[in-house]
């Protein structure tokens, strides 16, 4: 093959898509500009949905949420499919040489007692909620109106199902390689009476008809299933001298943390709009009000669990976490 | 990986999706699986549903990133190395320009839908094999937006893809193709696009383009495309196993898959209208002819393998097939010579074939290209010497179901323009075919609200009465449209060649 | 073949005549002339006469065709599917053209 | 076009490239009946009734590790039907 260089250098005629030198200037675009605004159609639609036709195909009423631009919002972690595959692939690596430095040190086995009937009752049948909350955020990622909200929602919903496996491989590592503490912790999920509450709140949501009042339900639980599970407890571990939980734990914790960024963001577009603003403040409130009752009892739940094996104070960490959500969206917060 | 050591693949995938799965007990199934009842599909055991692939989540990223990052090296380095120096030629992107502006937004569309299924189909197998590939459509969207980003900024015809895909007239071709899909219930989504469009004739899209990519010094666009492709091949899987679950699950169910093969089967085929003039006429080095790719990929392979497969279930092939078999030595030619006249209210430009290319479109189409469509161009030709352009001066009739001006011929008549009508409700319908007449008259309820772009412009919802008005609408630059021979690009693709070393042709994989 | 849906489906035609007021959508179709390459659509008054519809609103498009002279040219006509011989005073609607009928021109 | 299942060809492309050479070679020593064609870019391998793809003879002239989940990243399209996909081998069949 030959090399050369080349003498000439030729000036571009335009830095990116005219929708972009239109919304934000005559500058260059980023990868996640050009591949996320403005993507979805907005016009001249052809067919009403069979299944639907009091709607359009992409129509802003599937939710009382709404915002007059709906690019106002954009993710702040500028994922588009590239990075989001990559870090993504970072994510279940990590995990996957967690759990083989867990099982080179039969870290699981030797859990302090209590640990690991905590995990297999409370925390493992966990990957049902995450399989659920996948179906919650597919369905975001159909009706959201906007391609910046829905492509966040996407990759939420694949998150989910990706946690929901973890949660599996992990059960499948405490279980030193079989599959029998999954089937367990499914049975857990049926029919242990604590864990009813999240598993109706969950299948309640999946009949709620609007898509963002049922992110927001999610978001409830997530906020204080995460916080007790991969947070509290987490710490817990470290004291209690189940490290290898903790080791577990991170991966989680750190995914919400991020998950957390596009949701906050979301929050305080969807606050801040000029048009909307009032309205949006008053269905989250709505919806805050309606949900968190549901949602603190679900999450409570699985902390009496927690409480019945070890004594790390889970109610108590939900009932504190469960007021400070209430005021939530309240006018004036 | 940290594969669990005792438990298999088959296992292993068990446990990590369809495992996961319960069944409700606080909620009824059918108000949280509203969707898949009114089609009038029996499913009995959502768990028979297979995947073959069995991917988790894992696997996917790991490969999925990997693929991406060999392609966003090419894309840098291409950028870098002003790479688009090196095409065979700048008319080359024409055909760019209507992948960009017409398939990228159905890529985003199937993103779109397939999360639907991904929601709202009954059981868990299905709904995953859906999420992965609405992820997938996502990212056939984006890199595709990314590898054609590069041309825009010196080429026409890229920069407003999406606002055209929602205004102009020949881009209403494929969106309401994709309406007409997601508009439908997930079943027969599934079986439009999963199996028609992704099984039965994707490879008619994507394998000759991508080798035109090839072929003409995109290295880009090949890398996409078959980077693209792998992913297709997962699609593929989908299709297939969607419609023989469909079709094992209850036999009243046969009948049903069988309209909608023959319905998505011709939508698909005159959606491809446009792909046939891109092979024959849109790419300066050409790959194969659209007759040769259409007797490969779709008789060889489809009629030949597939259906013989179907047959046991007691599904035939698709009604209207006969009809595309015999445009194949004619379609190409008539959609190239619409595409000629109306390129003046296009986002791309045309130009009379020279004479090496009409030479081989002699060669590939004996019996028909000399004796019907060679006189057309000669009297074009005399047209330009004589200081002219052949453009059409009025908005032609089109369509109601494909929205393609109805230029298609009579069956067994190449001179004689085919028409079909209805009469719905008192009003009167055109079709360009007996296939575009039979899918209207079995849903004339959704058939009727079709944006059709010509009635639109006259009613003057498309910014204005008079041509100018309404390619300022559809946002056109100069030089975006019309005649290719002396445009902006074709005067500045000379130059950029005549003032530096012609570049080395960029080495293309299979040389 | 009523179409399934879930909920009533019934919506308008997008292209109803009463959405072009006193105009309607005409389709015009020159047999044979491979050069024009589809029929076009015009939109006119129903109430135009024959005359004006040929001179002022077809010949003009067909004169992309170089060889077609208006001065010369002869053509049996039809309308969905019947002949008429239209005289050129004649109003369309007076001869039966309606909302996206069918003009074929045969030439002589 | 009255072929049987026992003589009807499945068939896959590959993108050529320097990693998918050892799994055609691969294709090709396993399955006796294969043809190759090549295109720009691709490599297509049909064969009467089936084709099977082994981890184990892949693995041979890779001289590493490759698990079947890797043949993603060569395939482009195929047809027929696929069988099995497993630790170990992918089998592409018609089914009827």
């Amino acid at each position: 093959m030959q090399y050369e260089l080349r003498t000439q250098v030729i000036e571009a005629k335009r830095k990116t898509f005219t929708n972009l030198t239109a919304r934000f200037g005559d500058r260059p675009a980023s990868r996640y500009e050009e591949g996320s605004i403005d993507i979805q159609a907005v016009t001249n639609f052809h067919y009403r949905p069979l299944w639907d036709p009091e709607h359009e195909l992409y129509d802003p009423t599937y939710s009382a949420l709404r915002l007059t631009d709906p690019y106002s919002f954009t993710d702040p972690r500028q994922l588009y499919y590239y990075p989001y595959v990559t870090a993504r692939s970072h994510l279940h690596e990590a995990f996957a040489s967690t759990l083989s430095y867990l099982e080179s040190r039969s870290l699981m086995e030797k859990l302090p007692e209590g640990w690991k009937a905590a995990l297999a009752q409370a925390v493992i049948p966990m990957r049902h909620y995450e399989a659920g909350a996948q179906m919650i955020s597919a369905d975001g990622c159909r009706f959201a109106y906007g391609t910046t909200i829905e492509q966040c929602l996407s990759y939420a919903s694949f998150d989910r199902i990706g946690t929901a496996q973890l949660l599996s491989k992990a059960g499948i590592t405490l279980d030193g390689g079989t599959d029998s503490l999954l089937g367990a912790a499914k049975t857990h999920w049926l029919e242990n009476a604590d864990l009813q509450p999240l598993r109706r709140y969950v299948e309640q949501l999946l009949i709620e008809k609007d898509w963002a009042v049922a992110h927001v339900g999610l978001d409830l639980v997530d906020q204080m299933l995460y916080g007790l599970l991969y947070a509290h407890l987490d710490e817990a571990a470290l004291l209690g001298g189940a490290g290898g939980y903790s080791l577990i734990a991170q991966h989680l914790s750190g995914w919400f943390a991020d998950h957390r960024r596009w949701v906050d963001a979301l929050y305080k577009a969807w606050l801040a709009d000029a048009e909307h603003g009032e309205s949006n403040r008053a269905a989250l409130a709505g919806a805050v009000a309606r949900l968190l009752p549901g949602a603190t009892d679900a999450v409570a739940g699985v902390a009496r669990i927690i409480d019945g094996h070890l004594s790390v104070g889970a109610e108590d960490y939900v009932t504190a976490r469960s007021a400070g959500l209430a005021g939530l969206f309240a006018k004036e917060s | 990986m940290a594969a669990p050591r005792k438990l298999s693949m088959k296992q292993r995938y068990a446990a990590l999706t369809h495992d996961l799965d319960w069944d409700f007990s606080y909620v009824d199934n059918a108000e949280a699986y509203p969707y898949t009842t009114f089609e009038g599909i029996k499913i009995h055991d959502w768990s028979k549903w297979e995947d073959p692939f069995r991917l988790t989540v894992d696997a996917y990223m790991k490969y999925q990133a990997e693929k991406d990052k060999r392609l966003y090296a090419v894309l840098d380095s291409f950028a870098q190395g002003q790479g688009h120096l090196s095409l065979a030629d700048a008319k080359y992107l024409n055909a760019m320009k209507l992948f960009l502006q017409g398939v990228t937004p159905l890529e985003y569309q199937a993103h779109r839908n397939f999360s639907f299924l991904a929601r709202h189909l009954n059981g868990p197998g299905p709904r995953f094999a859906a999420l992965c590939q609405s992820q997938d459509e996502l990212r056939h969207a984006q890199t595709e937006i990314h590898t054609l980003s590069n041309y825009n900024k010196f080429y026409g015809g890229f920069h407003s893809w999406h606002h055209q895909h929602d205004r102009v007239w020949y881009l209403s071709v494929p969106k309401s193709f994709f309406d007409d899909a997601v508009s439908a219930g997930p079943f027969e989504f599934m079986i439009a696009i999963g199996f028609s469009f992704e099984y039965l004739l994707t490879n008619l899209l994507f394998v000759p383009f991508m080798s035109g990519a090839s072929f003409n010094g995109d290295l880009p666009t090949m890398t996409f495309g078959f980077s693209a492709q792998s992913d297709e091949s997962r699609h593929m899987t989908f299709g297939l196993e969607a419609i023989k679950f469909l079709l094992e699950q209850d036999p009243d169910n046969v009948p049903i898959v069988q309209e909608w093969i023959d319905k998505w089967f011709w939508r698909g085929y005159r959606l491809l209208a446009l792909v046939s003039q891109m092979l024959d006429y849109m790419l300066p080095r050409k790959v194969m002819s659209w007759k040769e790719a259409f007797e490969l990929y779709f008789e060889q392979q489809m009629l030949g393998g597939l259906f013989k497969d179907l047959e046991y279930y007691g599904i035939r092939p698709p009604k209207h097939v006969q009809h595309a078999i015999d445009e194949k030595e004619i379609l190409s030619h008539q959609v190239y010579w619409t595409l000629y006249q109306f390129s003046f209210a296009a986002a791309f430009n045309t130009t009379t074939p020279d004479s090496e290319h009409l030479q081989w479109l002699a060669e590939q189409y004996p019996d028909t290209f000399d004796t019907l469509y060679k006189p057309l161009w000669d009297k074009a030709s005399r047209m330009v010497e004589g200081g002219g352009r052949h453009f059409a001066r009025a908005l032609p009739q089109l369509c109601q179901t494909c929205q393609i001006p109805m230029l298609f011929t009579e069956p067994g008549d190449p001179t004689t323009i085919c028409q079909r009508h209805s009469i719905y409700e008192g009003e009167r319908f055109d079709f360009c075919s007996d296939g575009c007449k039979w899918i209207f008259d079995r849903e004339p309820e959704k058939y009727v609200q079709a944006w059709l772009p010509v009635h639109q412009i006259y009613m003057g919802n498309c910014g204005g009465p008079t041509v100018p008005d309404v390619l300022a609408w559809y946002g056109l630059q100069p030089g975006d449209n019309g005649e290719y021979a002396g445009s902006q690009e074709a005067l500045d693709w000379a130059a950029w060649h005549t003032t530096s070393h012609a570049p080395a042709p960029t080495p293309v994989a299979g040389n | 073949m009523a179409v399934r849906a879930i909920g009533e489906y019934k919506f308008p035609s997008s292209s109803r005549q009463e959405l072009y007021g006193d105009d309607q959508l005409v389709h015009v179709y020159w047999k044979h002339n491979m050069f024009i390459c589809a029929p076009s659509c015009f939109r006119v008054p129903k109430a135009m006469p024959w005359s004006a519809f040929l001179s002022e609103v077809v010949y003009p498009v067909w004169g992309q065709d170089p060889d077609f002279d208006p001065a010369t040219a002869q053509f049996a006509w039809e309308v969905d599917d019947a002949s008429i011989s239209p005289s050129g005073d004649q109003s369309l609607e007076s001869l039966g053209i309606g909302h996206k009928s069918l003009i074929v021109a045969n030439a002589a | 076009m009255s072929q049987t299942t026992s003589t009807r060809p499945v068939g896959v492309d590959l993108q050529e490239s320097e990693d998918s050479r050892a799994v055609v070679e691969a294709i090709e020593a396993d399955n006796p009946e294969c043809a190759v064609q090549h295109f720009p870019g691709l490599v297509r391998i049909t064969s009467p009734q089936k084709l099977r793809i082994t981890r184990e003879s892949v693995e041979e002239r890779l001289g590493r590790e490759w698990e079947t989940h890797e043949f993603q990243l060569a395939i482009v399209s195929y047809f027929g039907h696929i069988k099995e996909w497993d630790d170990d081998e992918i089998i592409i069949a018609w089914d009827h």
